[in-house]
């Protein structure tokens, strides 16, 4: 690299050209810029420059009540917001030391299944049309509106999410949520067939992510990459299977894995995922239990409505909760979830008090990032457009 | 469960390198999409968004209201609750004494800056007294200036609406006040 | 008005006139239709809508499906600050849009859009080289995206046009070859030597010797070369709106886009143009000499009539296959050129010749 | 912090082979935790990852917590990861404020590399022997250190020039 530098200081003619890909370019998905260093069409180097979103995520929790976090984790990950709304909550659940009631965890793993769903179907997507497939592209958002409808007839938003709560969920899924799910999934899945027939087989596609942007397993462990970037490379290391959270161990689902670590193998990973989660959303529709869907816990979930309005109790109750907020036993845990891009890791540390002395979230695509110098170094400049498709970067969830 | 691992099949045969098969079958694809909304548009899921509206959830958050008690008057007793849980502090209360002694306290001032709103829904979990909601149906509120957007009591008081726009005819719309309650417990309002 | 027709009479004159016709009549509608056509047609395969919000707010906000998109279009790009940025090179930047905008009309000139009508012809000129002229005048398009690229003082716009020049280039190669199997069969380069040629017929009056029924691998590698020469999807990396932005017209604005963008649509109705012209039966319908009673101007109307929907064809195909195709790498549309077309081509030529010999 | 007795294998394994560096460990939530001390680091770390029993083939978190009212003021903490043996585990060390650095253990793990420059760029500490530890989220002309409990949630930093253009070529990285 030395080399390379002195070329650039000293000689006015040097081949090697830096350029700007970014912020503001259309392959550049959320706000992020490489400084790219090319010799032709072929990059030598390339330097990421991150941080264009950062909203302060842990300085705000630090100065927020434990509740009033959830309406931020939205916001980490705008493709899949309610996955990390559960990887929030369950982490201030394992902090508590609770878990919540069975039909919250199966209501919880519809809806972020669902959110998965959208999470890859953008992420696919988007990488597709920027490889020249808009109408791939199109239909796939098409899609995720239908599935997008869904999750707002149960939360009430379609990206602010904000449903989970500690011990529960904020409501529970409404009458014939269940046949409009079937109906949705059904449509769903016929937009995958569509789109796999479309771009699956189409030598064009091919020949744009095979072998392009290889990673091998070692150097994807050492960047610690998680979820479907890692699957990728043959690793078949799923935080639903290998920590086995929530209510997975009773769901019979395949985990994909590819064999080479190139985008093809992301595209086929993620295709394969969306099918695989589409089955976990039928079974766990089939298992579901009755019941309540929030702890009927004093110290972490809000009375009932009825209490509140009818007796004392309930009021001062409801009182506490809220002007005190919710206060955690001492202790510090990390909850690691799988999201829609790789393991969402929060690290929490109560003192006790009202307010999190530390909100700590564990970003996937930091790590893809990190890496993208290493996985372009030597691919051509038109392949950043296929690796960072597949790297699937939200930039709320690396700036934070 | 057991790990299940399924490798995924990297299709790149002969057929793929002739090109034109797969390309044949995509044209047969977009080929068909075409046509068929050439001839009515069946396929087409745009929404002509000023004129058509979509039918939002009936539990979608929109822009709040203050409901009111069978008198009229506001149900609001100005305890702060909401403004306390407010993840975006955009609720501002002040309290008064109202002479009628039925009437213990109520806002003089209520404001919500809807535009650091962040439309989470807290402060309809937070009220004892059911009397901040967000079921207006309201999805996008633009305005020319930053000052319409600083909604006063009286511009939030209101009296139920039902909310028109769901096409959602399975899930029962709430016809009451008390059926639309956020409940909870999570057992269906209906 | 014996001097009228005198004067009407002059070659001259008349090939001023059937250019103007031709353009203005012909050609620039089409282009222009197809702007607001491509993004009509790629919305009914996306399952949308398109564009159809510009209206005349005194004629109760009236829309026509979108159609004044064109009126609309136009007065904006007329209206639009005309930028040029800093540093760039003023004259190679203004020139560069007309380039290419004149390499694509220039194509026009030697079409027969209709059977002739006495002495009169509906082709400007029937020039004897012919398919060579055209070879020559596409080439000149490549000016248009080099000199974009340099004179924009913009690395996102010179490797457009670098990339734009070497794809142009190496086409070239490939349509001529191609096209070395059509000129074989029907023994000439000149364009009505082989429209008419394939209004003869094979098995007595039963098949039509179409060049694509005559020639079917040269028509699919001069289609191919073609999209590619004309840089339209898949082969439009040197636009390459994902990676370099929008390639050698990133910095263009106002008007000279709106050449960049004609030349676009032009080129593509050229594209087609050859295609009928060459491969299915140019302005000839088969087996219309049949009808012998027929007069000549409703023959020279019906031909016209089927030279623009055959036109019209191969222009919506282009387009659907844009929006159904991936777009190639840059080195991958050199490769796909150089390795694959190149050898079928050159066996095409041979297996042609053997079976001429034979057939001879 | 609430201790927990029960020990877990790493850390007996750790305490076996590191008996001075180990400050404390407990077991809250099935998280297993070893406190250990700073100059340590990197050799507990090498044999983390190294070592058959351990086997840590990712480094998946780094961050740092700030206890303003305790000395040592700043916690860094590690997450690790084991995927062939299926464990995790937290790594915790111990810096003072007045001298607040620590040893970087960017050789073993690619990922530390901007972990470490976040932690820096977020609390201001030092990572001795990285090789690029510049801030990561924030900009260059930044003062202060966002993350650390004395800096105040509402500041407001001063506006820049806008910087030439040309700068930015400059070809940095070692």
């Amino acid at each position: 690299m030395e080399a390379v530098e002195k070329e650039i200081r000293n000689d006015a003619d040097a081949s090697i050209m830096p350029i700007e890909i970014g912020p503001a370019h259309p392959a550049m998905h959320g706000i992020v810029r490489f400084t790219t260093y090319i010799d032709g069409e072929e990059i030598i180097d390339m330097i990421p420059e991150i941080g264009y979103l950062h909203r302060g995520f842990e300085k705000e929790s630090e100065n927020s009540r434990w509740i009033q976090i959830t309406p931020y984790t939205d916001r980490l990950n705008y493709v899949s917001p309610i996955l990390c709304n559960i990887g929030y909550s369950m982490a201030v659940e394992k902090l508590f030391g609770i878990e919540a009631p069975r039909r919250a965890e199966y209501t919880r793993v519809i809806m972020g299944e669902i959110s998965r769903i959208t999470d890859h179907l953008t992420c696919v997507g988007a990488a597709a049309m920027e490889v020249g497939a808009f109408t791939f592209f199109l239909w796939f958002i098409k899609a995720r509106e239908y599935l997008w409808e869904l999750v707002e007839q149960v939360t009430g938003a379609r990206l602010t999410t904000n449903w989970t709560r500690f011990g529960g969920n904020a409501n529970d899924i409404p009458d014939g949520f269940l046949q409009e799910l079937h109906t949705r999934l059904e449509q769903t899945k016929d937009i995958l067939k569509e789109c796999d027939a479309l771009l699956t087989r189409n030598k064009i596609f091919i020949d744009r992510v095979k072998d392009v942007g290889v990673i091998s397993k070692e150097d994807a462990m050492s960047f610690a990459f998680t979820g479907p970037m890692l699957r990728a490379c043959g690793i078949p290391y799923d935080i639903r299977r290998s920590d086995s959270y929530s209510v997975y161990d009773d769901l019979d689902f395949e985990i994909p894995v590819g064999t080479v670590g190139d985008c093809f193998d992301r595209y086929l990973v993620r295709m394969e995922e969306m099918w695989q989660s589409i089955s976990i959303i039928e079974q766990a529709s089939d298992k579901m239990p009755a019941g309540p869907v929030i702890l009927d816990d004093r110290r972490v979930s809000f009375p009932d409505k009825k209490e509140v309005y009818g007796n004392i109790e309930g009021l001062i109750d409801h009182f506490k909760m809220v002007m005190d907020g919710h206060q955690p036993p001492l202790g510090e845990v990390y909850m690691p979830t799988e999201g829609g891009n790789g393991e969402v890791g929060f690290y929490l540390v109560s003192d006790g008090s009202g307010t999190p002395v530390k909100c700590r979230v564990r970003p996937p695509c930091f790590n893809y990032v990190a890496a993208m110098p290493y996985i372009c170094k030597g691919e051509y400049i038109a392949d950043i457009v296929p690796i960072f498709g597949s790297v699937n970067m939200i930039g709320g969830e690396l700036d934070r | 469960m057991e790990l299940k691992v399924k490798t995924v099949k990297r299709v790149d045969g002969f057929q793929e390198a002739l090109y034109l098969p797969a390309i044949f079958n995509g044209l047969k694809l977009t080929v068909q999409h075409f046509f068929r909304n050439l001839l009515g548009a069946k396929d087409v899921v745009t929404i002509q968004y000023p004129e058509e509206q979509r039918p939002v959830s009936p539990r979608w958050r929109g822009r709040h209201r203050l409901t009111r008690r069978e008198d009229g008057f506001l149900k609001c007793v100005a305890c702060y609750m909401c403004e306390t849980i407010c993840p975006a502090q955009c609720i501002h209360i002040d309290a008064g004494d109202h002479p009628d002694f039925s009437i213990e306290k109520y806002p003089v001032v209520f404001d919500i800056d809807e535009l650091r709103c962040v439309f989470c829904g807290l402060c309809v979990e937070a009220c004892p007294k059911q009397a901040i909601r967000m079921d207006t149906g309201v999805i996008a509120m633009a305005y020319s200036s930053r000052k319409r957007f600083d909604y006063t009591r009286d511009l939030l008081k209101d009296t139920y609406t039902p909310n028109q726009r769901t096409k959602y005819t399975n899930i029962p719309l709430p016809k009451t006040e008390d059926e639309a309650l956020p409940n909870s417990r999570g057992i269906p309002s209906s | 008005m014996d001097v009228l027709i005198g004067i009407l009479l002059i070659p001259t004159v008349q090939a001023v006139l059937k250019i103007f016709v031709i353009i203005f009549a012909l050609v620039m509608p089409l282009a222009t239709v197809l702007t607001l056509m491509e993004r009509k047609w790629s919305a009914m395969i996306q399952d949308r809508v398109g564009p159809n919000r510009a209206n005349i707010p005194f004629l109760n906000n009236f829309r026509g499906r979108g159609a004044l998109h064109i009126a609309a279009d136009g007065l904006k790009s007329f209206f639009k600050e005309d930028f040029i940025p800093e540093g760039a090179d003023r004259f190679l930047f203004t020139i560069a849009p007309y380039f290419g905008f004149a390499a694509a009309m220039a194509t026009f000139a030697i079409i027969p859009f209709a059977g002739p009508i006495g002495d009169f012809t509906f082709q400007i000129t029937d020039v004897k080289p012919g398919l060579l002229y055209i070879f020559a005048i596409t080439s000149l398009g490549v000016y248009g995206t080099v000199l974009a690229g340099a004179g924009s003082n913009s690395k996102f716009a010179l490797l457009g046009g670098t990339r734009a020049s070497a794809q142009m280039l190496s086409y070239e190669v490939f349509i001529g070859l191609s096209l070395l199997g059509v000129f074989m069969v029907y023994e000439s380069t000149q364009i009505s030597v082989i429209v008419n040629g394939q209004n003869t017929y094979w098995f007595g009056n039963l098949i039509p010797k179409w060049g694509v029924l005559t020639q079917p691998i040269a028509f699919f590698l001069f289609f191919t070369a073609m999209i590619a020469e004309t840089k339209r999807a898949p082969f439009d990396a040197p636009e390459g709106e994902s990676e370099i932005v929008a390639g050698y017209f990133l910095e263009y604005s106002g008007m000279r886009f709106a050449a960049f963008m004609l030349a676009e649509y032009i080129a593509l109705v050229g594209v087609s143009v050859l295609v009928v012209t060459l491969f299915f039966g140019g302005y000839h319908i088969p087996w219309l000499h049949l009808w012998e009673s027929a007069p000549q101007w409703l023959v020279s109307l019906l031909q016209f009539m089927k030279f623009t929907i055959f036109t019209f064809f191969f222009c919506w195909l282009q387009l659907q296959i844009r929006w159904t195709v991936p777009k190639f790498r840059f080195d991958q549309t050199m490769a796909l050129g150089w390795k694959k077309l190149l050898p079928v081509a050159l066996g095409n030529v041979v297996v042609t010749a053997f079976i001429i010999l034979i057939a001879n | 912090m609430s201790t927990e007795q029960s020990i877990g294998q790493l850390t007996q394994l750790l305490q076996q082979q590191f008996p001075k560096a180990i400050e404390g460990f407990h077991d809250h939530r099935g998280d297993e935790t070893i406190l250990v001390d700073r100059k340590e680091i990197l050799a507990i770390c090498q044999f983390l990852k190294d070592d058959e029993r351990c086997k840590m083939e990712m480094m998946i978190d780094l961050t740092a917590v700030d206890y303003i009212n305790e000395t040592p003021r700043f916690e860094v903490v590690y997450h690790f990861k084991s995927l062939s043996l299926d464990h995790r585990l937290r790594l915790k060390a111990r810096v003072p404020e007045d001298d607040c650095h620590i040893d970087s253990i960017h050789a073993l793990w690619m990922a530390v590399d901007w972990y470490e420059r976040e932690c820096y760029d977020m609390y201001g500490i030092t990572f001795t022997h990285h090789p690029n530890l510049k801030r990561l989220l924030m900009y260059d002309e930044f003062e202060g250190y966002p993350l650390r409990k004395d800096y105040p949630v509402d500041k407001q930093q001063p506006r820049l020039e806008l910087r030439e253009v040309h700068e930015r070529y400059d070809y940095e990285r070692s």
